[in-house]
Protein backbone atom coordinates (compact mmCIF):
# COMPACT_ATOMS: atom_id res chain seq x y z
CA UNK A 1 0.00 0.00 0.00
CA UNK A 2 1.46 3.48 -0.90
CA UNK A 3 -0.11 6.58 0.69
CA UNK A 4 0.95 10.35 0.53
CA UNK A 5 -0.38 11.98 3.16
CA UNK A 6 -0.14 15.62 4.99
CA UNK A 7 -1.24 14.02 8.56
CA UNK A 8 1.28 12.52 10.79
CA UNK A 9 2.38 9.37 9.93
CA UNK A 10 1.79 6.66 12.62
CA UNK A 11 4.17 3.80 12.57
CA UNK A 12 2.34 0.92 14.90
CA UNK A 13 -0.46 0.54 12.07
CA UNK A 14 1.73 -0.15 9.48
CA UNK A 15 3.47 -2.51 11.08
CA UNK A 16 1.28 -4.38 12.66
CA UNK A 17 -0.51 -4.99 8.90
CA UNK A 18 3.11 -6.05 7.83
CA UNK A 19 3.32 -8.34 10.58
CA UNK A 20 0.14 -9.44 10.02
CA UNK A 21 1.23 -12.09 7.64
CA UNK A 22 3.03 -14.15 10.52
CA UNK A 23 3.37 -16.65 11.00
CA UNK A 24 3.53 -17.40 7.24
CA UNK A 25 6.07 -14.87 7.04
CA UNK A 26 8.82 -14.32 9.43
CA UNK A 27 10.84 -11.19 8.45
CA UNK A 28 9.62 -7.93 8.63
CA UNK A 29 12.36 -4.83 7.59
CA UNK A 30 11.72 -1.25 7.78
CA UNK A 31 12.82 2.41 7.69
CA UNK A 32 11.73 5.36 9.09
CA UNK A 33 13.07 9.02 8.01
CA UNK A 34 12.75 11.79 10.48
CA UNK A 35 13.19 15.73 9.79
CA UNK A 36 16.36 16.81 10.77
CA UNK A 37 17.57 19.77 12.14
CA UNK A 38 20.21 20.84 9.70
CA UNK A 39 20.49 19.89 6.27
CA UNK A 40 21.73 22.31 3.47
CA UNK A 41 21.32 25.63 6.13
CA UNK A 42 21.78 24.97 9.74
CA UNK A 43 18.70 26.45 12.12
CA UNK A 44 15.92 24.44 10.11
CA UNK A 45 13.00 24.41 12.40
CA UNK A 46 10.06 22.74 9.48
CA UNK A 47 10.73 21.11 5.78
CA UNK A 48 8.13 21.97 3.46
CA UNK A 49 6.97 18.77 0.78
CA UNK A 50 5.73 19.43 -2.34
CA UNK A 51 5.12 16.35 -4.32
CA UNK A 52 3.17 15.52 -7.78
CA UNK A 53 -0.19 14.21 -7.49
CA UNK A 54 -0.69 11.18 -9.59
CA UNK A 55 2.71 10.63 -10.64
CA UNK A 56 4.16 10.56 -7.12
CA UNK A 57 2.31 7.44 -6.43
CA UNK A 58 2.40 5.87 -9.84
CA UNK A 59 6.43 6.28 -9.60
CA UNK A 60 6.68 4.61 -5.32
CA UNK A 61 4.46 1.94 -7.29
CA UNK A 62 7.05 1.41 -9.99
CA UNK A 63 9.69 0.98 -7.78
CA UNK A 64 7.54 -1.19 -5.50
CA UNK A 65 7.13 -3.64 -8.27
CA UNK A 66 10.58 -3.38 -9.61
CA UNK A 67 11.63 -4.86 -6.22
CA UNK A 68 8.79 -7.12 -6.36
CA UNK A 69 10.57 -8.46 -9.23
CA UNK A 70 14.06 -8.41 -7.72
CA UNK A 71 13.25 -10.11 -4.33
CA UNK A 72 11.03 -12.62 -2.97
CA UNK A 73 9.00 -10.07 -0.85
CA UNK A 74 5.60 -10.61 0.20
CA UNK A 75 4.15 -7.01 1.46
CA UNK A 76 5.12 -3.50 0.61
CA UNK A 77 3.92 -0.37 2.81
CA UNK A 78 5.15 2.90 2.13
CA UNK A 79 3.61 6.26 3.56
CA UNK A 80 5.53 9.86 2.76
CA UNK A 81 4.39 13.02 4.19
CA UNK A 82 3.46 16.07 2.11
CA UNK A 83 2.83 19.64 3.27
CA UNK A 84 4.43 21.11 6.61
CA UNK A 85 6.81 19.37 8.75
CA UNK A 86 8.37 20.12 11.98
CA UNK A 87 11.94 18.98 12.67
CA UNK A 88 11.61 15.82 14.60
CA UNK A 89 8.57 14.56 12.67
CA UNK A 90 8.32 11.37 10.38
CA UNK A 91 8.35 11.86 6.97
CA UNK A 92 8.71 8.93 5.28
CA UNK A 93 8.23 5.11 5.96
CA UNK A 94 9.07 2.20 4.20
CA UNK A 95 8.55 -1.05 5.35
CA UNK A 96 8.83 -4.98 3.57
CA UNK A 97 7.65 -8.35 4.89
CA UNK A 98 9.29 -11.46 3.28
CA UNK A 99 10.09 -15.14 4.42
CA UNK A 100 13.75 -14.07 4.02
CA UNK A 101 15.61 -11.36 6.16
CA UNK A 102 17.80 -10.86 3.44
CA UNK A 103 15.13 -9.77 1.01
CA UNK A 104 12.95 -7.79 3.62
CA UNK A 105 16.44 -5.58 4.03
CA UNK A 106 17.76 -5.19 0.31
CA UNK A 107 14.20 -4.57 -1.13
CA UNK A 108 13.61 -2.25 1.64
CA UNK A 109 16.87 -0.19 1.30
CA UNK A 110 16.62 -0.32 -2.17
CA UNK A 111 12.79 1.10 -2.24
CA UNK A 112 14.23 4.38 0.20
CA UNK A 113 16.79 4.54 -2.40
CA UNK A 114 14.86 4.33 -5.60
CA UNK A 115 12.10 6.77 -4.17
CA UNK A 116 14.49 9.36 -3.16
CA UNK A 117 16.03 9.64 -6.99
CA UNK A 118 12.79 8.74 -8.67
CA UNK A 119 9.64 10.11 -6.72
CA UNK A 120 8.53 13.42 -7.61
CA UNK A 121 9.23 15.19 -3.82
CA UNK A 122 10.74 18.45 -3.14
CA UNK A 123 12.04 19.72 -0.05
CA UNK A 124 12.17 23.19 1.35
CA UNK A 125 14.02 23.79 4.32
CA UNK A 126 12.62 26.87 6.77
CA UNK A 127 14.19 28.82 9.45
CA UNK A 128 13.12 30.03 12.12
CA UNK A 129 13.23 33.20 10.75
CA UNK A 130 10.80 32.12 8.08
CA UNK A 131 13.52 31.94 5.17
CA UNK A 132 12.99 28.96 3.42
CA UNK A 133 15.78 27.28 0.55
CA UNK A 134 14.77 23.98 -1.39
CA UNK A 135 17.25 21.32 -1.29
CA UNK A 136 19.57 20.30 -3.70
CA UNK A 137 19.56 16.83 -4.89
CA UNK A 138 22.26 14.95 -3.04
CA UNK A 139 25.37 13.35 -4.70
CA UNK A 140 25.27 10.36 -2.37
CA UNK A 141 21.62 9.94 -3.03
CA UNK A 142 21.96 9.31 -6.98
CA UNK A 143 25.22 6.96 -5.93
CA UNK A 144 23.18 4.95 -3.93
CA UNK A 145 20.54 4.47 -6.24
CA UNK A 146 23.10 3.70 -9.50
CA UNK A 147 24.53 0.71 -6.74
CA UNK A 148 21.61 -0.98 -7.69
CA UNK A 149 22.11 -0.95 -11.39
CA UNK A 150 25.82 -2.04 -11.47
CA UNK A 151 25.37 -4.57 -9.01
CA UNK A 152 24.66 -8.90 -10.61
CA UNK A 153 22.47 -9.13 -13.13
CA UNK A 154 19.77 -10.06 -10.46
CA UNK B 1 -14.31 17.68 -30.16
CA UNK B 2 -11.01 16.33 -29.86
CA UNK B 3 -8.42 18.60 -27.20
CA UNK B 4 -6.34 20.49 -29.23
CA UNK B 5 -4.23 21.86 -26.20
CA UNK B 6 -1.34 21.01 -24.04
CA UNK B 7 -1.33 21.59 -20.12
CA UNK B 8 1.76 22.14 -18.21
CA UNK B 9 2.93 22.15 -14.89
CA UNK B 10 6.06 23.55 -12.98
CA UNK B 11 7.18 22.69 -9.41
CA UNK B 12 9.30 23.34 -6.63
CA UNK B 13 11.57 26.03 -7.18
CA UNK B 14 11.23 26.33 -11.14
CA UNK B 15 7.19 27.19 -10.25
CA UNK B 16 8.45 29.53 -7.42
CA UNK B 17 10.78 30.93 -10.09
CA UNK B 18 8.86 30.98 -12.99
CA UNK B 19 5.97 33.23 -11.11
CA UNK B 20 3.42 30.11 -12.35
CA UNK B 21 2.27 26.30 -11.56
CA UNK B 22 0.17 25.50 -14.62
CA UNK B 23 -1.10 27.22 -17.56
CA UNK B 24 -2.14 25.63 -21.02
CA UNK B 25 -0.81 26.28 -24.45
CA UNK B 26 -1.71 25.50 -28.02
CA UNK B 27 -0.27 22.33 -29.50
CA UNK B 28 0.64 23.73 -32.48
CA UNK B 29 4.08 23.01 -33.69
CA UNK B 30 4.66 21.00 -30.58
CA UNK B 31 5.59 17.46 -31.55
CA UNK B 32 8.01 16.44 -28.93
CA UNK B 33 9.13 17.73 -25.29
CA UNK B 34 12.04 19.64 -27.06
CA UNK B 35 9.69 21.54 -29.45
CA UNK B 36 7.80 22.90 -25.70
CA UNK B 37 10.77 23.43 -24.16
CA UNK B 38 11.99 25.80 -27.14
CA UNK B 39 9.19 27.88 -27.17
CA UNK B 40 8.84 28.35 -23.62
CA UNK B 41 12.45 29.78 -23.46
CA UNK B 42 11.08 31.83 -26.22
CA UNK B 43 9.58 34.03 -23.01
CA UNK B 44 12.14 36.03 -21.37
CA UNK B 45 15.89 35.46 -20.28
CA UNK B 46 15.15 34.19 -17.18
CA UNK B 47 12.75 31.00 -19.09
CA UNK B 48 15.25 30.77 -21.21
CA UNK B 49 17.94 30.66 -18.31
CA UNK B 50 16.10 28.33 -16.15
CA UNK B 51 14.61 25.57 -18.78
CA UNK B 52 17.83 24.99 -20.26
CA UNK B 53 19.36 24.19 -17.04
CA UNK B 54 20.78 20.81 -17.31
CA UNK B 55 18.83 19.71 -13.87
CA UNK B 56 15.58 20.41 -15.20
CA UNK B 57 13.39 16.90 -15.32
CA UNK B 58 10.37 16.50 -17.71
CA UNK B 59 7.81 14.17 -17.54
CA UNK B 60 4.76 13.55 -20.28
CA UNK B 61 1.69 12.43 -18.81
CA UNK B 62 3.49 11.59 -15.32
CA UNK B 63 5.91 9.35 -17.08
CA UNK B 64 9.81 10.82 -16.83
CA UNK B 65 10.18 12.03 -20.59
CA UNK B 66 13.20 13.02 -22.67
CA UNK B 67 13.94 15.91 -25.26
CA UNK B 68 12.66 13.20 -28.31
CA UNK B 69 9.43 12.35 -26.02
CA UNK B 70 6.46 12.96 -28.26
CA UNK B 71 3.97 15.39 -27.28
CA UNK B 72 0.46 15.14 -28.56
CA UNK B 73 -2.66 17.60 -27.64
CA UNK B 74 -4.29 16.85 -24.66
CA UNK B 75 -1.06 15.68 -22.74
CA UNK B 76 0.03 16.79 -19.27
CA UNK B 77 3.70 17.92 -19.77
CA UNK B 78 5.70 18.93 -16.23
CA UNK B 79 8.84 20.44 -15.34
CA UNK B 80 10.53 19.74 -12.35
CA UNK B 81 13.88 20.08 -10.40
CA UNK B 82 15.88 16.73 -8.87
CA UNK B 83 13.73 15.30 -7.00
CA UNK B 84 15.07 15.94 -2.92
CA UNK B 85 11.78 13.72 -0.69
CA UNK B 86 12.13 11.00 1.78
CA UNK C 1 20.59 -1.47 24.72
CA UNK C 2 20.46 -5.23 25.14
CA UNK C 3 17.66 -7.11 26.39
CA UNK C 4 17.06 -10.63 26.50
CA UNK C 5 13.24 -11.59 28.18
CA UNK C 6 10.98 -14.12 28.10
CA UNK C 7 8.02 -11.76 27.89
CA UNK C 8 6.07 -10.70 24.92
CA UNK C 9 8.17 -8.11 22.99
CA UNK C 10 6.66 -4.70 22.35
CA UNK C 11 8.12 -3.06 19.48
CA UNK C 12 6.58 0.43 20.17
CA UNK C 13 8.73 1.81 22.76
CA UNK C 14 11.86 0.21 21.45
CA UNK C 15 10.66 2.19 18.27
CA UNK C 16 9.75 5.10 20.40
CA UNK C 17 13.73 4.86 21.79
CA UNK C 18 15.40 5.14 18.65
CA UNK C 19 13.62 8.27 17.32
CA UNK C 20 13.94 10.01 20.18
CA UNK C 21 17.20 11.44 19.40
CA UNK C 22 15.01 13.04 16.26
CA UNK C 23 15.96 15.79 15.23
CA UNK C 24 19.39 15.15 15.66
CA UNK C 25 19.21 12.33 13.92
CA UNK C 26 17.38 11.18 11.16
CA UNK C 27 17.36 7.58 9.95
CA UNK C 28 15.88 4.85 11.39
CA UNK C 29 16.47 0.98 10.49
CA UNK C 30 14.66 -2.05 12.21
CA UNK C 31 13.99 -5.50 11.75
CA UNK C 32 11.61 -7.66 13.29
CA UNK C 33 11.81 -11.54 13.28
CA UNK C 34 8.71 -13.00 13.63
CA UNK C 35 8.10 -17.32 14.92
CA UNK C 36 6.96 -18.61 11.71
CA UNK C 37 5.37 -22.01 11.05
CA UNK C 38 7.18 -24.18 9.36
CA UNK C 39 11.15 -24.62 9.72
CA UNK C 40 12.80 -27.90 9.22
CA UNK C 41 9.46 -29.66 9.78
CA UNK C 42 6.18 -28.64 9.02
CA UNK C 43 3.46 -27.92 11.60
CA UNK C 44 5.58 -26.67 14.04
CA UNK C 45 2.87 -24.94 16.37
CA UNK C 46 5.39 -23.11 19.12
CA UNK C 47 9.69 -22.37 19.38
CA UNK C 48 12.12 -22.95 22.35
CA UNK C 49 14.39 -20.51 22.90
CA UNK C 50 17.23 -21.27 25.21
CA UNK C 51 20.31 -19.10 25.88
CA UNK C 52 23.38 -18.61 28.10
CA UNK C 53 22.67 -15.88 30.31
CA UNK C 54 25.67 -13.54 30.58
CA UNK C 55 27.34 -14.77 27.92
CA UNK C 56 24.46 -13.90 25.31
CA UNK C 57 24.07 -10.39 26.41
CA UNK C 58 28.37 -9.81 26.24
CA UNK C 59 28.00 -11.59 23.01
CA UNK C 60 25.47 -9.48 21.58
CA UNK C 61 27.24 -6.37 23.20
CA UNK C 62 30.75 -7.41 21.00
CA UNK C 63 28.32 -7.41 17.93
CA UNK C 64 26.97 -4.04 18.35
CA UNK C 65 30.15 -2.66 19.27
CA UNK C 66 31.73 -4.00 16.36
CA UNK C 67 29.08 -2.42 14.11
CA UNK C 68 29.63 0.89 15.62
CA UNK C 69 32.85 1.15 14.81
CA UNK C 70 32.43 0.42 10.87
CA UNK C 71 29.40 2.36 11.06
CA UNK C 72 28.68 5.91 11.91
CA UNK C 73 25.59 4.91 14.43
CA UNK C 74 23.99 6.88 17.22
CA UNK C 75 21.92 4.20 18.69
CA UNK C 76 21.37 0.21 18.69
CA UNK C 77 18.42 -1.70 20.51
CA UNK C 78 18.33 -5.50 20.63
CA UNK C 79 15.65 -7.29 22.03
CA UNK C 80 15.45 -10.81 21.99
CA UNK C 81 13.19 -13.51 23.46
CA UNK C 82 13.66 -16.24 24.89
CA UNK C 83 11.73 -19.37 26.26
CA UNK C 84 8.66 -20.40 24.61
CA UNK C 85 7.28 -18.52 21.64
CA UNK C 86 3.91 -19.39 20.06
CA UNK C 87 3.77 -19.06 15.87
CA UNK C 88 3.59 -15.70 14.68
CA UNK C 89 4.91 -13.89 17.93
CA UNK C 90 7.75 -11.82 17.70
CA UNK C 91 11.70 -13.45 18.61
CA UNK C 92 13.89 -10.59 17.88
CA UNK C 93 13.90 -6.93 17.24
CA UNK C 94 17.24 -4.98 16.23
CA UNK C 95 16.81 -1.24 15.11
CA UNK C 96 19.32 1.14 14.60
CA UNK C 97 19.29 4.67 14.56
CA UNK C 98 21.94 7.16 12.12
CA UNK C 99 22.81 10.35 10.82
CA UNK C 100 22.58 8.66 7.48
CA UNK C 101 20.32 6.18 5.72
CA UNK C 102 22.95 3.87 4.46
CA UNK C 103 24.58 3.47 8.05
CA UNK C 104 21.80 2.21 9.73
CA UNK C 105 20.57 0.09 6.83
CA UNK C 106 24.06 -1.99 7.01
CA UNK C 107 24.65 -1.83 10.85
CA UNK C 108 21.01 -3.32 11.19
CA UNK C 109 21.67 -6.09 8.88
CA UNK C 110 25.51 -6.68 9.84
CA UNK C 111 24.21 -6.94 13.91
CA UNK C 112 21.14 -9.45 12.51
CA UNK C 113 23.94 -11.78 10.29
CA UNK C 114 25.91 -11.54 13.55
CA UNK C 115 23.95 -12.16 16.08
CA UNK C 116 22.71 -15.26 13.96
CA UNK C 117 25.89 -16.73 13.95
CA UNK C 118 27.55 -15.51 17.09
CA UNK C 119 25.03 -15.24 19.79
CA UNK C 120 24.64 -18.55 21.58
CA UNK C 121 20.89 -19.08 21.21
CA UNK C 122 19.22 -22.95 20.34
CA UNK C 123 15.84 -22.83 18.94
CA UNK C 124 13.60 -25.79 19.23
CA UNK C 125 10.78 -26.64 16.77
CA UNK C 126 7.76 -27.79 18.74
CA UNK C 127 4.39 -29.30 16.40
CA UNK C 128 1.06 -29.47 17.79
CA UNK C 129 2.10 -33.30 18.74
CA UNK C 130 4.25 -31.89 20.92
CA UNK C 131 7.13 -33.46 19.46
CA UNK C 132 10.30 -31.09 19.56
CA UNK C 133 13.11 -30.99 17.60
CA UNK C 134 16.52 -28.81 17.97
CA UNK C 135 16.85 -26.65 14.81
CA UNK C 136 20.35 -26.78 12.92
CA UNK C 137 22.20 -23.73 12.05
CA UNK C 138 21.52 -23.02 8.22
CA UNK C 139 23.93 -22.65 5.59
CA UNK C 140 22.64 -19.39 4.32
CA UNK C 141 22.97 -17.39 8.03
CA UNK C 142 26.89 -18.55 7.82
CA UNK C 143 27.42 -17.39 4.23
CA UNK C 144 25.24 -14.08 5.65
CA UNK C 145 27.67 -13.30 8.30
CA UNK C 146 31.15 -14.20 6.46
CA UNK C 147 29.86 -11.88 3.83
CA UNK C 148 30.47 -8.87 6.16
CA UNK C 149 34.40 -10.43 6.62
CA UNK C 150 35.26 -10.48 2.73
CA UNK C 151 33.86 -7.25 2.17
CA UNK C 152 35.92 -3.83 1.61
CA UNK C 153 38.86 -3.57 4.10
CA UNK C 154 36.17 -1.27 6.33
CA UNK D 1 41.26 -20.79 50.05
CA UNK D 2 42.05 -21.09 45.52
CA UNK D 3 39.17 -22.27 43.46
CA UNK D 4 40.75 -26.05 42.59
CA UNK D 5 37.78 -27.04 40.47
CA UNK D 6 36.56 -26.34 36.61
CA UNK D 7 32.60 -25.48 36.42
CA UNK D 8 31.10 -27.42 32.94
CA UNK D 9 28.22 -26.80 31.41
CA UNK D 10 26.34 -27.65 28.27
CA UNK D 11 23.47 -26.45 26.44
CA UNK D 12 20.15 -27.12 23.56
CA UNK D 13 20.90 -30.37 22.22
CA UNK D 14 24.03 -31.72 24.07
CA UNK D 15 22.41 -30.92 27.56
CA UNK D 16 19.45 -33.11 26.38
CA UNK D 17 21.62 -36.05 24.83
CA UNK D 18 24.36 -36.29 27.81
CA UNK D 19 21.66 -35.95 30.33
CA UNK D 20 22.82 -32.56 32.46
CA UNK D 21 23.06 -29.12 32.20
CA UNK D 22 25.91 -28.37 34.61
CA UNK D 23 28.71 -30.06 36.67
CA UNK D 24 31.85 -29.58 38.19
CA UNK D 25 35.23 -31.80 37.53
CA UNK D 26 38.54 -31.24 39.63
CA UNK D 27 40.89 -28.89 37.37
CA UNK D 28 43.67 -31.05 37.78
CA UNK D 29 45.20 -32.28 34.93
CA UNK D 30 43.61 -29.55 32.49
CA UNK D 31 45.52 -27.05 30.81
CA UNK D 32 43.49 -26.65 28.04
CA UNK D 33 40.20 -27.35 26.18
CA UNK D 34 41.76 -30.35 24.79
CA UNK D 35 42.46 -31.69 27.77
CA UNK D 36 39.05 -31.21 29.51
CA UNK D 37 37.20 -32.62 26.39
CA UNK D 38 39.44 -35.72 25.96
CA UNK D 39 38.86 -36.19 29.38
CA UNK D 40 35.05 -36.23 29.55
CA UNK D 41 35.65 -38.41 25.91
CA UNK D 42 36.46 -41.38 28.53
CA UNK D 43 33.24 -41.44 30.28
CA UNK D 44 31.69 -43.57 27.33
CA UNK D 45 30.61 -44.34 23.55
CA UNK D 46 28.04 -41.54 23.75
CA UNK D 47 29.99 -39.12 25.62
CA UNK D 48 33.25 -39.64 22.94
CA UNK D 49 30.76 -39.44 20.06
CA UNK D 50 28.95 -36.37 21.15
CA UNK D 51 32.27 -34.51 22.01
CA UNK D 52 34.09 -35.34 19.20
CA UNK D 53 31.42 -33.78 16.37
CA UNK D 54 33.06 -31.07 14.54
CA UNK D 55 29.78 -29.25 14.85
CA UNK D 56 30.22 -28.92 18.94
CA UNK D 57 31.37 -25.10 20.05
CA UNK D 58 33.37 -24.30 23.27
CA UNK D 59 33.57 -21.16 25.33
CA UNK D 60 36.06 -20.55 28.30
CA UNK D 61 34.11 -17.97 30.58
CA UNK D 62 31.79 -17.01 28.35
CA UNK D 63 34.28 -16.28 25.54
CA UNK D 64 34.47 -18.70 22.59
CA UNK D 65 37.30 -20.59 22.58
CA UNK D 66 39.41 -22.96 20.76
CA UNK D 67 41.35 -26.34 21.54
CA UNK D 68 44.32 -24.25 22.78
CA UNK D 69 42.37 -21.92 24.87
CA UNK D 70 43.95 -22.20 28.36
CA UNK D 71 41.68 -23.52 31.17
CA UNK D 72 42.41 -22.29 35.01
CA UNK D 73 40.81 -23.66 38.35
CA UNK D 74 37.60 -21.60 38.54
CA UNK D 75 37.06 -21.10 35.04
CA UNK D 76 33.76 -21.65 33.92
CA UNK D 77 33.99 -24.18 30.04
CA UNK D 78 30.67 -24.27 27.80
CA UNK D 79 29.86 -26.93 25.15
CA UNK D 80 26.82 -26.30 23.06
CA UNK D 81 25.96 -27.07 19.50
CA UNK D 82 26.32 -24.51 16.64
CA UNK D 83 23.92 -21.26 17.66
CA UNK D 84 20.03 -21.10 16.14
CA UNK D 85 18.58 -17.74 17.53
CA UNK D 86 16.89 -14.66 15.70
Amino acid sequence: MIRIQSEALATEPVLATLESDAPAVGAVCSFTGLARDLGDQSGVQSLFLEHYPGMTEAAIQAVVDEAAQRWNIHRTEVVHRVGEIQAGERIVFVGVSSRHRQDAFEACQFIMDYLKTRAPFWKKEITADGHGEWVEQKTSDREAAQRWSESDGL
Amino acid sequence: MAESSIAIRFFASLRERLGTGEERLPAEGIACVRDLREQLRQRSDEWAELLSDDWVLTAVNQTMAREETPVNPGDEVAFFPPVTGG
